[in-house]
């Protein structure tokens, strides 16, 4: 019959195929645009960051093991007080505090939601913690400067301020990003695994525990990454209750500081170009590069779980 | 006198062929999975494939339509033919030529969307606008598919509240709505009860007027009772081809009578 | 037996983890709650902020916390859909893909005063943009894409592999079949994602100081030409939101009633959050409902 | 049909943007944009607004950013006027002589303590001694025993740079507890049993209690007649060469109107009721 026709169509471009070229055209440049974002604010934080040992003069070395931080003013022997130590303890000890406590209690909500009572779970604990995202940081800072530390400050003495009290008021904040990450990684487990495993006679935790869990791992793991993003990145909150001082932390009730907290309260307060402002850069460079490290160990670990 | 490894019967002259292939090899990666297998397929005549699981058939067949671009790293060498043009030569379109060369998967996987859009959504974005045309579109191919008396009422109804045999001739409705020249079907009634596939296979052997079905099956009996043609695959070779009738009663290789005896796979 | 009891340890455990979490959850917005909805009138809903006096309003705010999350999500959904797509339907498994992923999840771990200044030196003055609701939707912007093109591409892995195969093989290009089956199937996922972005939209305060302002111009809402400075449409005016409004009476406010103001807004804010969810969400079935006739 | 419309939607953005250049043009004629000390923002916030209402038009812009921000911006020419609570030259990293300082308002900074804090004077070397690190129990300066608890404004601060100009006399403050902005640091020391730390003497509010200094009590009578020493100026930088708008909205900055009427109300202290000036070194000199 059309056989001619047939055979021009399909040595023709089809309109299937011009709309696949503009789709991956569009989705494509998309994507590139957010790599040059990316790329933009890498650079502008590392070409900042970096300025501090190259043109101020500030030995690596020493900024990330001395324990005085005061750009602004030099040391007996004429250097800048650069030491990074305690923010970077302190950034990493809050981060992977609330990320160690907040985890567990992530999973057992949305296995809760999701698993075990899917209807009153979804009603009630899933729009409250969406809500928990859009509370502003400020109102979590308030919070946890009128209740959790004078609560820390009774119980343990002190002052109140410091790194419990910023591990608590942060396992708040990055509990819903953890949670609705980890709903979504179990919800995508297809339903045939439980099945499977359900029929073979095992009981509902055996499932949830051995296939639910262990297929939903790589997605916990995102949810975990993003969690611990967000409380590496949190800021005023983190900084009204962990006491903000460039202390090395004795223990987890001594005033403490984070990258983040120094960098966010200096910032506006320094000239762009100077030391004390390069310092705040090298700072938010120090974070993207802890950041990464996190990324990379989390990944590892996932991938780890992902073959048992 | 070593024992020739294979047998390809050749079609009469007069056989009108749909899709042939010369020497196909698939590859993932640097493994070969098919190795160059030439075999024709008979214009309006159902072929079987048969062989053990991991012989390369679905492969094969997920190749003649090139579903298999989808997986990274899968490449084709050899022939494919279709109305004289080799469907993997360059200038060849290969979403004109899925319209033209349709397939029916292993799992029934209609759209989430009603009855109704499953059939029309590919015509409408092929800009059929027409209700009339789409309507008459909807009742036809599910006429054919043996779906119509069941699913008339509820057309607007979401598919995939459908049960499974139900499903499963909802995608040869969808696919066939297409007027395809050739409708590859890959284990199409591996996950349905013996009734669904009683009514799929009636399905299949009233549409062999119109289309040419090449149909990939673990089912020995559905071959036997559906298909023209059969083609035996052993790990990546086509050991054997030859009218369906020849294949289940005198096979010409050890290996395929011990498949179909049952001896393995 | 050994294995039932486990059972119930656990189920028992989950409970109570479900429990702790709704009860600190509850304790947190009925405590910012019932400090706050006492303060919240009429009047303080519809009447501007006042700088030094008593009796100031967040009428501005409240509706700039709104234009701001109208036009970010405007500009940063269609990106994270497109980026999403790419990195679920078209990026190759390598390490240049783990590569963008890995740095877009870093990028979400910047403090937002970061991408604040990163945007008031970009956005405001590079671009001339100003301290202006645009700079600000930019700039956040920034700030959610990571999550929102990682919650994008999560939720289109979700949908089987197999819907895209049936458009493939009724020659159906992959980007028809991802755009009009699988984003519909998709979209419960995807909106959650959205839900989050806006609550983080209408949560922050760090990234807007320096990109939409801490300023609030009166509005004359008979003005509806974009192009106006006054007109509560214009991209290009400064605009606190609610947000920095509250940092800012908290941080500096001198109003006799600063904490009575704050408190009240921080409650008309969670408010506005819930019924944000709720709404989207709500729209969000329908959509999908309509669109896959589940 | 709905991607559609979110791609038409991306598409009418672009365009947006492109039109963006010639929208800028228009509207910068008649407006001005203010950045700098989040401390100063509030007051000139109010002065534009009642400047624009005065003339139609005209649009100023104020932000803040910190006093950093504002001369970084100031020096680079970014913005019309920076505002500082320092003066530029005590900035490093700002050529201050090629800034011109207008002083539009003086703030006075007093010493803030918990309440429960019993202790009501100290002399300058009790309070220094305190900050220094020195003194670490209110017992030692007549006081019950209680710890103290020292919470500093944020390194780089203009407020914190004034209390160590007047009060440390060069000795670096011991790192402690630091806080950017003045309402933190109220609630902290107002929540923390024996805190202590400074503000603007408009922030003190009934949550917290005030402190004399060498007998000498943080009122605004005190700063006029330089009694009371931990006061600053707050700028507004302007580039040599301003356009006439700006020079206008300075002048209005000048005027009785906000003088004697904005900025006391804000809380600050009208330049023109200061019955002596202080230059940056610190030297006094009696104005008539």
């Amino acid at each position: 019959m059309q056989n001619d026709e047939i055979r021009k169509a399909l040595q023709k471009t089809s309109r299937a195929t011009r709309t696949e070229r503009m789709g991956k055209i569009i989705s494509f440049s998309c994507i590139a645009l957010i790599v040059v974002v990316v790329a933009a604010i890498f650079w502008f934080v590392a070409s900042r960051g970096i300025a501090t040992f190259t043109e101020n003069g500030v030995n690596l070395w020493q900024f990330l093991s001395k324990t005085a931080w005061a750009p602004g003013t030099t040391d007996a022997s004429g250097v800048p007080k650069t030491g990074a130590l305690p923010m970077i303890v302190g950034s990493f000890g809050v981060t992977f505090l609330s990320a160690l406590i907040a985890t567990p209690f992530a999973i057992g909500a949305a296995l809760f939601m999701t698993e075990i009572a899917p209807k009153r779970g979804g009603k009630i604990l899933q729009p409250v913690i969406d809500l928990l995202v859009g509370i502003p940081s400020v109102v979590y800072g308030f919070v946890g400067l009128t209740v959790v530390v004078p609560a820390i400050r009774h119980i343990f003495g002190g002052t109140g301020f410091g790194i419990l009290a910023g591990m608590f008021v942060l396992f708040v904040m990055i509990l819903p990003t953890v949670t609705s990450m980890t709903i979504e990684a179990i919800k995508a487990v297809p339903r045939r695994y439980r099945e499977a495993s359900l029929a073979l006679g095992a009981t509902r935790w055996q499932t949830i525990y051995k296939v639910v869990l262990r297929a939903a791992t790589p997605g916990i793991m995102t949810g975990i990454v993003f969690g611990m993003a967000r409380a590496f990145g949190e800021a005023l909150a983190v900084q009204m209750v962990i006491g903000n001082a460039a202390l090395m932390p004795h223990n987890l009730i001594s005033p403490a500081s984070t990258l983040t907290s120094v960098l966010t309260s200096g910032i506006g307060n320094t000239v762009m170009g100077s030391l004390e402002n390069n310092a705040l850069w090298s700072l938010a460079l120090l974070l993207l590069l802890m950041s990464l490290a996190f990324n990379l160990i989390v990944r590892w670990i996932g991938k780890r779980g992902e073959m048992k | 006198m070593a024992e020739p490894k294979q047998f390809i019967r050749e079609l009469p002259a007069t056989a009108e062929l749909a899709l042939s292939t010369e020497d196909l090899r698939v590859f993932y990666g640097s493994k070969e999975a098919v190795h160059g297998v030439t075999l024709p397929f008979e214009r309006y005549k159902i072929t079987a494939l048969i062989g053990p699981s991991g012989s390369g058939k679905s492969t094969f067949l997920r190749s003649l339509n090139r579903m298999n671009d989808t997986i990274d790293g899968s490449s084709v060498t050899g022939k494919i033919m279709y109305r004289g043009l080799d469907i993997n030569a360059k200038g060849i379109d290969v979403y004109e030529m899925r319209r033209h060369i349709g397939m029916v998967f292993q799992r029934p996987n209609p759209f989430a969307k009603s009855i109704y859009d499953n059939i029309t959504f590919a015509l409408r974005r092929f800009g059929e606008k027409d209700k009339t045309v789409l309507d008459e579109a909807v009742e036809t191919s599910l006429k054919q598919a043996a779906l119509w008396d069941e699913v008339k009422d509820k057309l607007h109804k979401s598919a995939q509240a459908l049960s499974g045999g139900q499903q499963q001739r909802l995608c040869i409705a969808r696919a066939i709505a297409m007027h395809p020249d050739v409708l590859l079907m890959d284990e199409p009634a591996s996950a349905l009860d013996p009734i669904s596939t009683a009514a799929v296979e009636d399905t299949m052997l009233q549409l062999k007027d119109k289309y040419t079905i090449i149909i990939v099956t673990h089912n020995m009996q559905q071959a036997a009772r559906i298909s023209d043609y059969t083609a035996f695959f052993y790990s990546g070779d086509c050991v054997e081809f030859d009218e369906t009738r020849r294949i289940f009663t005198r096979p010409k290789m050890q290996a395929t009578d011990d498949y179909v005896a049952g001896h393995f796979g | 037996m050994n294995a039932k009891r486990a059972d119930k340890i656990a189920t028992a455990i989950i409970d109570v983890v479900a429990g702790i979490i709704v009860l600190i959850l509850a304790s947190l917005l009925g405590y910012i709650l019932f400090r706050g909805v006492p303060q919240i009138s009429w009047h303080f809903l519809t009447s501007p902020a006042k700088a030094f006096e008593k009796g100031g309003g967040i009428a501005y705010q409240l509706f700039n916390s709104f234009y701001l999350l109208f036009l970010s999500m405007l500009i940063s959904v269609p990106i994270a859909l497109g980026a999403g797509i790419y990195l679920s339907e078209y990026a190759r498994k390598n390490w240049i893909t783990e590569v963008v992923r890995t740095s877009i999840e870093i990028l979400s771990s910047l403090p937002s005063v970061v991408v604040g200044l990163f945007g008031f030196l970009i956005f405001v003055l590079q671009w001339h943009l100003g301290f202006s609701i645009l700079s600000g939707a930019l700039a956040l912007t920034v700030f959610n894409l990571p999550l929102l093109t990682r919650n994008v591409e999560d939720a289109l892995h979700q949908v089987a592999f197999t819907q895209r195969e049936a458009g493939l093989a009724l020659g159906l290009s992959r980007w028809e079949t991802v755009t009009r089956v699988v984003i519909p199937e998709a979209l419960p996922g995807i909106i959650s994602g959205m839900v989050l972005g806006a609550g983080r939209v209408f949560g922050e305060a760090a990234a807007l100081i320096y990109t939409a302002g801490q300023s609030a111009p009166a509005l004359d809402f008979t003005n509806w030409n974009p192009m106006s400075i006054s007109s509560p449409l214009s991209p290009f005016r400064p605009a606190e939101t609610l947000a920095v409004h509250i940092w800012k009476i908290n941080s500096e406010g001198i109003q006799p009633d600063a904490a009575a103001v704050s408190a009240g807004a921080s409650a008309v804010l969670i408010i506005v959050v819930l019924l944000f969810n709720f709404g989207a969400r709500y729209l969000g079935k329908l959509l999908h409902k309509k669109m896959t006739a589940a | 049909m709905r991607t559609r419309k979110i791609w038409l939607g991306v598409l009418t953005l672009g365009l947006l943007a492109l039109s963006l250049a010639g929208c800028s043009g228009q509207t910068k004629g008649q407006s001005i944009t203010v950045v700098g000390s989040s401390a100063l923002q509030p007051l000139v916030e109010a002065a534009g607004e009642e400047y624009s209402s005065a003339h139609t038009g005209v649009f100023i812009n104020v932000q803040g950013g910190g006093s950093g921000t504002g001369l970084s911006q100031i020096q680079e020419g970014a913005v019309a006027i920076g505002n500082s609570d320092l003066f530029a030259s005590e900035k490093t990293g700002i050529n201050a002589s090629k800034l011109v300082d207008h002083k539009v308002a003086v703030v006075g900074i007093t010493p803030i303590v918990n309440k429960g804090v019993n202790v009501h004077n100290l002399t300058m070397a009790q309070l220094r001694g305190i900050f220094t690190g020195t003194i670490t129990n209110w017992r030692q300066v007549g006081g019950k025993n209680q710890k103290i608890v020292l919470v500093n404004r944020a390194q780089g601060s203009g407020t914190r740079a004034t209390f160590e100009k007047w009060v440390m006399a060069g000795q670096p403050a011991l790192a402690a507890q630091e806080q950017d902005s003045t309402g933190m640091v109220r609630q902290i020391v107002a929540s923390t049993p024996g805190a202590i730390s400074y503000v603007a003497f408009s922030y003190v509010d009934k949550s917290v209690r005030s402190m004399s200094v060498d007998d000498v009590s943080p009122t605004v009578n005190n700063v006029h007649t330089g009694k009371w020493q931990i006061w600053a100026y707050e700028h507004m930088y302007t580039q040599k060469k301003q356009n006439k708008l700006t020079k206008n909205f300075l002048k209005y900055m000048f005027s009785n109107k906000v003088q004697q009427k904005l900025v006391p109300q804000m809380g600050y202290i009208p330049i023109t009721d200061m019955l002596i000036e202080r230059d940056v070194d610190g030297h006094i000199t009696k104005l008539k």
